[in-house]
């Protein structure tokens, strides 16, 4: 069965195909049940792939010669590995569920059938991805994967905050890939060839000199740093929010995202060769993690504390991986997509009912209003607060773990009060929304089932995932042999589970304190109180900053070259044209009518002749 | 069938003229007849072009299809016998055949695009179909006489069609458009006449051989006229300088893509541009390798600033049209880049973006046709929105615009990695800088993408009818030329790898 | 040497023998008929007469060189071509004449013509003589006869203040070219060109050089002024404009063709062999030709972007092709090492001369159409004649695109000879200034063409074309366009020739 | 007598003659003035062909050839004068100016 | 100082009067003594070609510059109407100019009569005999040519002198 993966990216872009040319023919069910019958396809398919890897845990590998460049013969293919595997599994189920939950969510939109082409075409980019084999492919279903959230984040296109908010997640994701790119032209003439299999030889023979694997892997990250939204490359995931809900669970939440941090984990030896490469990503990662959690906390819009929260917990992946925890940073990737995909998929619901109202400070009391959602939205919250039981706790404890047994201290200190914020600012979320009374003015409508059971289904995969790795590090084992990663294999210190624990739970309590009990008047914390929360609110001035550093001197010198190309180049030409006929004017204004000049002009060119060229010659 | 592919290149660049000499018959009223026959004169070239494509031997670098008959002969010394030969000499090698059939393609293209003339239509066709004969006779010609006839002959016509159809100022257009290409050919024939007294011939074998042969160099040194074979080298890189156009000489080149007619403008960035490309590809780095190989840096280098000048200036501009004409100049950088980086992967480079970069343009500039029939503006913010009411146009209008960005999956990043590949290794930190262009190239095609078709949409633009199955067909077609030519590129780099390894090897490449 | 007189061979003079019976045919003729009679048949016996001296001429060769009165009448291949060249230019002159005839402003309609065939006798004689006597006074017949040609139309004042003009101008020409000659006899005591040019050569070493130049420049004003090229050229726009429009042509193509000979006869013949060897000739007098070249090519072209007269447009155009017809003769001993070929210089001069008799001729035929149909030669005049008549428009942009010498005109392969000759001598400026100049003349070449296409035309009735001047654009339009494709007919033969 | 002498005495009359035709206001005085110029050479010959370096007739022959021509040049010329006299009423050198530019 | 010998004295005079008559045209302001000025001067001419042995050249120069041309130049002067004496307008710029131009010609043929002495010792005095021989003979072709020459002045002068009577 797994000679057949190369099939599974193939069936979204078949329904991909057939909902672009029947764009208009088709009704909303034909579309969505051609769009989900895509996705569940794959989803079966990758099921079965992973079931067969788990018994013969070899990886296949099929490519096929695309283009010869000089010597070097390019190919393109497939290669199923575990990392691979789980990815498959990870994607298409999120995005089977996705589909379901849009079909409630977009009803009456007129591009109804457009926005299931948009999304298949995004899953088949998406599934190609962690399929390829080598950098190129790598590169170019990434990019494909830009495209379509591009496509997605402007879907409602009458928006003019849409299409910027496209506008920037392209052109911000496409600084990383351009950095990508060069890593691609380094690596090529370097290793000579592009196939990761080859790259990685390469490495360990020592062929390559260290500082180039150190500027290869920094470019890489670079790229992983654009399309995951870590630090310098943040911006453009909390505008993203303007796309419909469900796009931003699937894609800005649980898959794209997470592409980041799959490119990473995908040449994680590159990085493993490279201490200097190792210490960037975890310091990238973890104050990416600090950062975006305090900027979360003072957000009043739904879906950008989920964003926020988003690129904290991929600033974490980012650390996880940057100090040797390869299992620990998947498994949190893992996780992160179910419960952040439910946290989203919830939050949909909760617009819905509150009749497209994203503002927190107009909703409350919808406990009440709509159990089941609240109760789906408290169990993602737990999720990912770290609460025990759940799959957060496991995977975020794993990290914390890496982090401490590689020694980098600060590092794990920050990831834990990190992990603390995360907690504040999640349940400030839910007593906002679920606690006290409805603040908004439009009655609350109920929710379409069609929604809720996949939320129902994400909520179980987002508790038991945490099992997966617990008692036996099944998931450990599984994922690392065969690619000659080391799994951490060292147990665990008792305080850490324990400590983490009451920490999460001091964070609840302070939550409720604050905002589910109204002790505090909620709305002091509304307006711009001091320095510190009105810093915050507006998310560090980072926006202002790359607007006047950037966009206005690129216009600036924009404006300096036009003026350049409109005075100087013209300017000479037409001065050169001016000359030209000047000289006309003088030779016209010469010819004036009068014989007894003419001849006058005549006897002075001869004189002239006779002066310059045989004055030597006479008066020797 | 025999004769035929032995006389070939003849037939493909006259064959043309069936078209020009119906014309000559139907009377100047019958526009729409004369419109038919327009558009169906150019698939005669076009089919033979794909025959060629067909017939083509990728392996071998010799010059195939070659033609040879005797023109005159010029005397230059009776007493030492020393005569100067001029022959007929038509040929194909890897380098031009691409460059035919994507010229033998965009004229297919741009008599449909013809539809958006109005008025004279006898003269048009006729004077586009001089022009098609012009085009493919530049690339088919290796006779340095020959090939200069053919260059003027796309010269003049050029000047009536820009002159006669074109928009507000054409005059001035065709003006600059003469005179700037005017002062180009000039040098060019220079040049080409210090090579014909320096070798005593213009066929271009030959004149390769000779330069390459090492006495040659050995009486240049004596006679110490090496100034005079650099200042040729200078010459012809000035030439086609300014046909590229290279970073000063190009104020010229955007006049004409605003004040042109649509399908005229289509055939001057689509494969008029690629003749300056084609030029200093054959006469500058053939001919001379070893004066290339020094100067290699300084092309790096104003590919690089054609690149970021034409980016950051594409980025400020307020019409669609001047939009294009920088990203142009910016794309015809990378090609200076695939030029500068002498060794082959690059030189494919540069050939493949002409190609790749011919096919945008077309189809862009088919887009802007329609788009100005509908709106009678390119002026960008007086548009928006138009999704909503021309939801086709505006979907292959973001895709031509994705190509133009370099998007995977199409043909524009296929380009764009092999001429940075091939510059990456002879100068990695231009190639970076190099890169900024990308991000660039992003910047202003989405904003010039975005702010005609997202958005709200303006009132006046209420009405406007989407395109008609008459032109959506060719923009289809183009771009399905773009994204098979990106997701299988082999169909277009096997044929040119035998030439330009041969090319790339005298350079030591 | 008492050579007496049969028993030279003076079948020789055959060609200018006819002409000059025929213009003492057609006087006697002309004072016979009565007044009002069209004048049209002397016009026609003119034509036949020049169609004949052609004849003789052709036969004329294949012999080798024959003098008559040592050198006084000269035939070598050298005069037999220019003679050719010469009557060619009458021919079509006079066909573009002779279908002038219903317009009512030349009136002594029967005068023009023999005036016209004792012109073209003058400059046959200026072409295939050896001897100083000869020439001047073949010169004086072509400038007297063209003198009184452009003073014809006596009704219009612009023609009679041009003859004027001319006049003054011309005498003071031949004043200085009389006074050069002095002293070219003072020096050498003789007239015949082969005796001179070995008696430079003793005379330049013996101390007398600064003479020899005084003689050179003082002719060299005259030869400027025939040629109408840099110091001597002002009298070229005016009287081109006042004169009728086939004298303007026979201004622009035969004067100046036999003006070429002139100066080629004389500065080769004598002057080269002497000053070449001495080294003289590069340093000075090659020089002072570049500079008039160079100096006609910028002012012809430049001034003309500012006129709006067509013909004097083509007048300052004719001034450039003057500087272009004089490069190769500049350039041909310009350096120490060698003479370029004798097949190159005179390959290209003589291509380039008839290239520019068949457009030439051909752009003033257009003309004359235009003038009689708008009686204006403003440029505005050729407003949207593409729309009126297309095959006039067409014929009119062939003769000025290869005028301007774009490709596949004869007009471009003109040049392209005339560039082969800079460059073998490897001076790359004259050539740079040359392309440089022949870019700017795109400018009002097209300017022309600009009116004819892009304009709208002021009338919209068709322009009858009569016969004569329909023939003459036929043979321009095949001439320039079927020399530019195939140069090698004229090529070869000139390369037959021997150019000693 | 050195030739020299008879040289300068016709190169005094030519410069004379042509300082007329530069500024002389009448244009009958211009045609004389030419004809003066012409004369000038005319000397010029003779003297060479009785001092010259190679002395023989042929310079009288060149001369009096010259002065057939001189006349002949002269009556073209007074014959133009006239025509224009008649169609501008004056003799003004500087009045003939319609065309220019 | 050359011998002083009867010959030089002629030669003296006669280029005086030469030089005065042409030097009296230029500044007379009547046209009429212009005309009488310069006819004075051919007179001298004449007698330098005596003084050359030319005597049949200064008859020529005598009946046809003298005669013809100077008596036609005066039926110009006639036929014209012009104001009695010429009142120069100004034209400073075009005289200085002219004046300079050719003060510069004469200086530098000066200067070239004077660097290069001009030796050849006087040859017999050619005989009309001789000159007619000559011209008969060696240049019967120029005579020929002259005569038609004087035919197209002739009708030249003809067709623009003659008064239009069609008016």
């Amino acid at each position: 069965m797994i000679k057949f993966a190369w099939i599974i990216p193939l069936f979204p872009l078949v329904a991909f195909l057939l909902l672009m040319i029947g764009r208009r023919k088709l009704s909303e069910g034909a579309a969505a049940s051609i769009g989900v019958a895509g996705v569940l396809a794959s989803l079966s398919l990758s099921v079965a792939v992973f079931l067969e890897r788990l018994q013969s845990p070899s990886n296949y590998v099929a490519t096929f010669d695309w283009l010869r460049i000089d010597q070097v013969m390019v190919t393109m293919g497939i290669e199923v590995d575990a990392l691979g595997t789980l990815m498959l599994l990870v994607v298409s189920l999120v995005s089977f569920l996705v589909f379901v939950y849009a079909r409630g969510y977009m009803r009456g939109d007129q591009r109804f059938s457009t926005f299931y082409a948009y999304l298949s075409l995004f899953a088949f980019a998406m599934l190609s991805l962690v399929l390829s084999p080598n950098l190129l492919q790598i590169y170019l279903f990434w990019e494909l994967v830009g495209v379509g959230s591009f496509l997605l984040i402007g879907f409602w296109t009458f928006k003019p905050e849409a299409k910027a908010a496209a506008k920037k997640a392209f052109v911000v994701t496409r600084i990383g890939d351009v950095a990508f790119f060069v890593a691609i032209l380094l690596t090529f003439w370097k290793v000579g060839s592009l196939e990761l299999s080859q790259v990685f030889a390469a490495v360990e023979s020592g062929q390559l000199a260290p500082e180039i694997v150190t500027t290869i892997a920094i470019l890489i990250f670079i790229g992983a740093v654009g399309k995951s939204g870590q630090f310098p490359l943040h911006t453009w995931l909390p505008d993203a929010m303007e796309g419909p809900t469900p796009v931003s669970a699937l894609i800005h939440a649980a898959t794209m995202v997470a592409a980041g941090v799959y490119l990473v984990a995908r040449t994680y030896p590159l990085f493993l060769a490279s201490p200097i490469a190792m210490d960037v990503v975890a310091y990238v990662g973890v104050f990416t993690a600090i950062f975006a959690a305090t900027i979360a906390l003072v957000q009043n819009d739904i879906k950008r504390v989920l964003a926020y929260s988003t690129v904290s917990q991929l600033g974490y992946m980012m650390f996880a991986l940057g100090s040797a925890g390869y299992v620990a940073g998947i498994f949190h990737l893992t996780t992160h997509a179910f419960f952040k995909a439910l946290l989203f998929l919830a939050a949909g619901a909760v617009i819905v009912s509150c009749q497209r109202q994203q503002d927190i400070r107009q909703m409350g009391g919808l406990w009440a209003k709509n159990r089941t959602v609240g109760s789906l939205f408290l169990i993602g919250a737990l999720a990912i607060a770290g609460v025990p039981p759940l799959s957060g706790f496991f995977s975020k404890d794993a990290i914390l773990l890496a982090a401490y047994q590689d020694g980098r201290y600060i590092v794990f200190l920050v990831g834990v009060l990190a992990a603390f914020l995360t907690a504040f600012y999640v349940f400030r979320l839910f007593f906002l929304i679920f606690g006290g009374s409805y603040r908004g003015k439009e009655p609350v409508v109920s929710v379409p089932k069609v929604m809720v059971w996949p939320m129902i289904i994400l909520a179980v995969f987002a508790v038991a995932t945490g099992f997966v790795n617990f008692p036996t590090d099944a998931f450990a084992n599984w994922l690392v042999e065969g690619n000659g990663i080391v799994a951490q294999t060292a147990s665990t210190p008792w305080w850490l589970p324990v400590g983490m624990t009451i920490l999460s739970i001091i964070g609840i309590a302070m939550a409720w304190i604050l905002y589910g009990k109204r002790s505090v008047a909620v709305s002091s914390f509304g307006e711009p109180g001091p320095l510190p929360y009105r810093l915050l609110a507006r998310k560090y001035y980072v926006d202002e900053i790359y607007d006047r550093v950037f966009v206005r001197s690129l216009k600036g010198l924009g404006l300096i070259l036009q003026a350049f190309d409109r005075f100087i180049i013209e300017g000479l030409v037409k001065g050169i044209a001016g000359i030209i006929s000047w000289l006309g004017r003088i030779g016209s204004r010469l010819q004036n009518g009068q014989a007894q000049s003419y001849v006058l002009v005549s006897l002075i060119g001869l004189i002239l002749l006779v002066v310059s060229f045989t004055a030597g010659r006479l008066l020797k | 069938m025999e004769t035929l592919l032995q006389t070939l290149p003849t037939w493909i660049t006259f064959s043309p003229l069936l078209g020009v000499i119906l014309l000559l018959f139907i009377p100047r009223t019958q526009s729409g007849l004369l419109k038919g026959v327009g558009m169906l004169a150019t698939l005669p070239p076009l089919a033979l072009a794909l025959l060629l494509f067909g017939q083509f031997d990728g392996t071998s670098d010799k010059i195939q299809f070659s033609q040879k008959v005797d023109w005159f002969t010029l005397t230059l010394a009776k007493e030492s016998g020393v005569t100067g030969s001029f022959t007929y000499n038509m040929g194909i090698d890897g380098l031009s055949m691409p460059l035919i059939v994507l010229a033998a393609i965009i004229f297919s293209l741009a008599a449909v695009a013809s539809m958006y003339i109005k008025e004279r239509h006898k003269e048009y066709f006729i004077l586009f179909l001089l022009l098609e004969v012009g085009i493919l006779g530049v690339f088919m010609a290796h006779n340095l006489l020959l090939f200069f006839l053919f260059f003027e002959l796309t010269l003049v016509t050029t000047f009536f069609l820009i002159g006669i159809w074109g928009y507000l100022s054409r005059e001035k257009a065709a003006n600059h458009f003469l005179l700037y290409n005017g002062i180009g050919s000039a040098v060019m024939l220079i040049a080409f006449i210090v090579l014909f007294f320096l070798t005593q011939t213009m066929d271009f074998a030959e004149l390769k051989a000779i330069l390459a042969n090492p006495d040659f160099l050995q009486w240049i040194k004596e006679a110490n006229l090496q100034w005079l074979l650099w200042s040729t080298l200078i010459g012809i890189l000035i030439a086609f300088g300014v046909k590229l156009p290279i970073f000063p000489f190009h104020s010229w080149m955007l006049r004409v893509h605003v004040e042109a007619p649509p399908s005229v403008v289509m055939l001057h960035s689509g494969v008029m541009l690629k003749m300056g490309a084609y030029g200093l590809l054959r006469f500058g780095v053939e001919l001379f390798p070893t004066y290339v190989k020094e100067i290699a840096t300084l092309l790096a280098i104003l590919g690089l600033v054609n690149i970021l000048y034409g980016a950051i200036l594409a980025f400020r501009q307020r019409d669609l049209k001047r939009v294009l004409a920088y990203s142009s100049i910016s794309h015809m950088g990378f090609i200076l880049f695939g030029i500068a980086s002498l060794n082959v992967i690059g030189l494919q480079g540069a050939v493949f973006q002409a190609v790749s970069h011919g096919f945008i343009s077309a189809l862009l500039f088919f887009i802007i046709a329609s788009l100005y029939e509908r709106t009678k503006t390119t002026m960008i913010d007086e548009l928006g929105g138009l999704s909503q009411v021309m939801p086709i146009l505006s979907g292959i209008f973001l895709a031509a615009a994705l190509a133009l960005l370099g998007l995977p999956g199409m043909s524009g990043f296929i380009s764009e990695l092999l001429a940075f590949l091939g510059l990456f290794d002879r100068a990695p930190v231009i190639a970076v800088i190099g890169a900024l262009g990308l991000i660039l190239a992003t910047v202003y095609a989405l904003r010039a993408v975005l702010s005609t078709t997202f958005g709200a949409l303006a009132t006046e633009w209420k009405n406007v009818k989407d395109t008609r199955i008459v032109e959506t067909l060719p923009m289809l077609l183009l771009l399905g030329l773009i994204i098979g030519v990106g997701i299988y590129p082999s169909v277009l780099s096997d044929p040119m790898q035998a030439t330009l390894q041969m090319i790339a090897s005298r350079m030591g490449g | 040497m008492e050579t007496n007189w049969l028993d030279y061979d003076w079948s020789v003079m055959l060609p200018e023998a006819t002409i000059a019976a025929a213009v003492l045919l057609l006087l006697v003729i002309d004072m016979l008929m009565k007044k009002e009679q069209d004048r049209r048949f002397i016009g026609l016996l003119s034509l036949f007469a020049v169609l004949a001296a052609g004849v003789a001429v052709a036969f004329g060769f294949g012999k080798e060189q024959t003098l008559i009165l040592d050198g006084s009448y000269l035939v070598d291949d050298f005069s037999l071509v220019f003679k050719l060249l010469i009557l060619g230019g009458t021919t079509l002159i006079l066909l573009s004449a002779l279908s002038q005839e219903k317009s009512k402003e030349i009136d002594y309609k029967g005068e023009f013509y023999y005036l016209l065939l004792a012109a073209t006798l003058g400059g046959m004689v200026m072409v295939s003589s050896a001897d100083l006597i000869t020439l001047f006074v073949g010169l004086e017949i072509l400038s007297i006869a063209s003198y009184i040609l452009v003073g014809m139309r006596k009704k219009r004042l612009e023609s009679v203040e041009a003859a004027w003009k001319y006049v003054v101008m011309g005498s003071v020409a031949t004043a200085f070219i009389l006074y050069g000659m002095s002293f070219l006899y003072g020096l050498t005591g003789s007239t015949n060109l082969d005796v001179v040019a070995e008696r430079i050569f003793e005379v330049t070493r013996g101390g007398y050089d600064s003479f020899v130049y005084l003689s050179l420049l003082l002719m060299l004003v005259g030869f400027t002024f025939k040629a109408a090229s840099a110091p001597f050229h002002m009298w070229a726009p005016d009287v081109y404009q006042g004169a009728p429009t086939p004298v303007t042509t026979f201004l622009a193509v035969v004067s100046k063709t036999a003006a070429i000979a002139f100066i080629l006869r004389i500065l080769r013949n004598a002057y080269l062999p002497g000053l070449w060897s001495m080294g003289e000739w590069q340093d000075v007098v090659s020089k002072i030709l570049i500079a008039i070249a160079v100096a006609s090519m910028i002012i012809g072209n430049v001034v003309a972007l500012r006129q709006t007269n067509t013909k004097r447009l083509l007048a300052y155009s004719s001034i450039a092709h003057a500087g272009y017809l004089l490069v190769p003769l500049a350039l041909f001993a310009s350096i120490p090492q060698f003479i370029v070929g004798n097949d190159v210089f005179f390959g290209s001069i003589v291509y380039y001369l008839l290239a520019y008799m068949l457009m030439t001729t051909g752009a003033f035929a257009v003309l004359t159409i235009i003038e009689r149909d708008r009686q204006d030669t403003d440029i505005r005049a050729f407003a949207g004649l593409y729309r009126r008549s297309p095959w006039l428009a067409i014929a009119m942009s062939i003769f000025l695109i290869s005028l301007a010498g774009i490709p596949i005109t004869a007009g471009f392969f003109g040049k392209f000879y005339i560039l082969l000759n800079a460059i073998i001598v490897r001076n790359l400026w004259v050539a740079g200034i040359m392309m440089v100049t022949t870019v700017i003349s795109y400018y009002y070449y097209f300017g022309i063409i600009r009116q004819m296409f892009f304009r709208p035309p002021t009338e919209s009735k068709k322009i009858s074309i009569p016969l004569g001047l329909a023939i003459v654009i036929v043979i321009g339009v095949i001439g320039t366009i079927g020399l530019g494709i195939m140069p090698k007919w004229v090529i070869e033969f000139v390369e037959g020739l021997s150019w000693y | 007598m050195p030739v020299t002498s008879y040289l300068v005495l016709a190169a005094i009359l030519f410069c004379i003659g042509l300082y007329g035709v530069l500024t002389k206001r009448n244009a009958v005085i211009v045609l004389l003035s030419i004809e003066l110029m012409l004369s000038a050479a005319n000397i010029n010959f003779v003297a060479f062909s009785k001092y010259g370096l190679y002395a023989n007739v042929t310079g009288q022959v060149f001369s009096l050839f010259s002065i057939a021509v001189t006349a002949a040049e002269a009556a073209v010329g007074l014959a133009i004068l006239i025509a224009l006299y008649r169609r501008r009423g004056t003799v003004e050198m500087d009045q003939f100016h319609s065309l220019k530019g | 100082m050359p011998s002083v010998s009867g010959e030089f004295i002629a030669f003296f005079i006669l280029a005086v009067m030469a030089i005065g008559g042409a030097v009296f045209m230029i500044n007379f302001t009547r046209v009429m003594h212009m005309a009488l000025a310069l006819v004075f001067t051919f007179l001298s001419i004449a007698g330098i070609f005596i003084l050359l042995d030319a005597e049949y050249l200064a008859m020529v120069q005598i009946l046809i510059n003298v005669g013809a041309v100077s008596v036609l130049m005066v039926f110009g002067i006639m036929l014209t109407r012009h104001k009695q004496e010429e009142k120069p307008k100004a034209r400073p710029l075009h005289t200085i100019l002219s004046l300079l131009g050719v003060a510069a010609l004469f200086a530098v043929m000066w200067r070239i009569f004077y660097t290069t002495p001009f030796g050849g010792d006087p040859a017999d005095p050619a005989t009309v005999q001789s000159l007619g021989e000559s011209i008969f003979k060696q240049h019967v072709i120029p005579l020929e040519l002259t005569a038609v020459l004087l035919l197209v002045a002739l009708v030249g002068a003809i067709i623009l002198a003659k008064r239009e009577e069609s008016k």
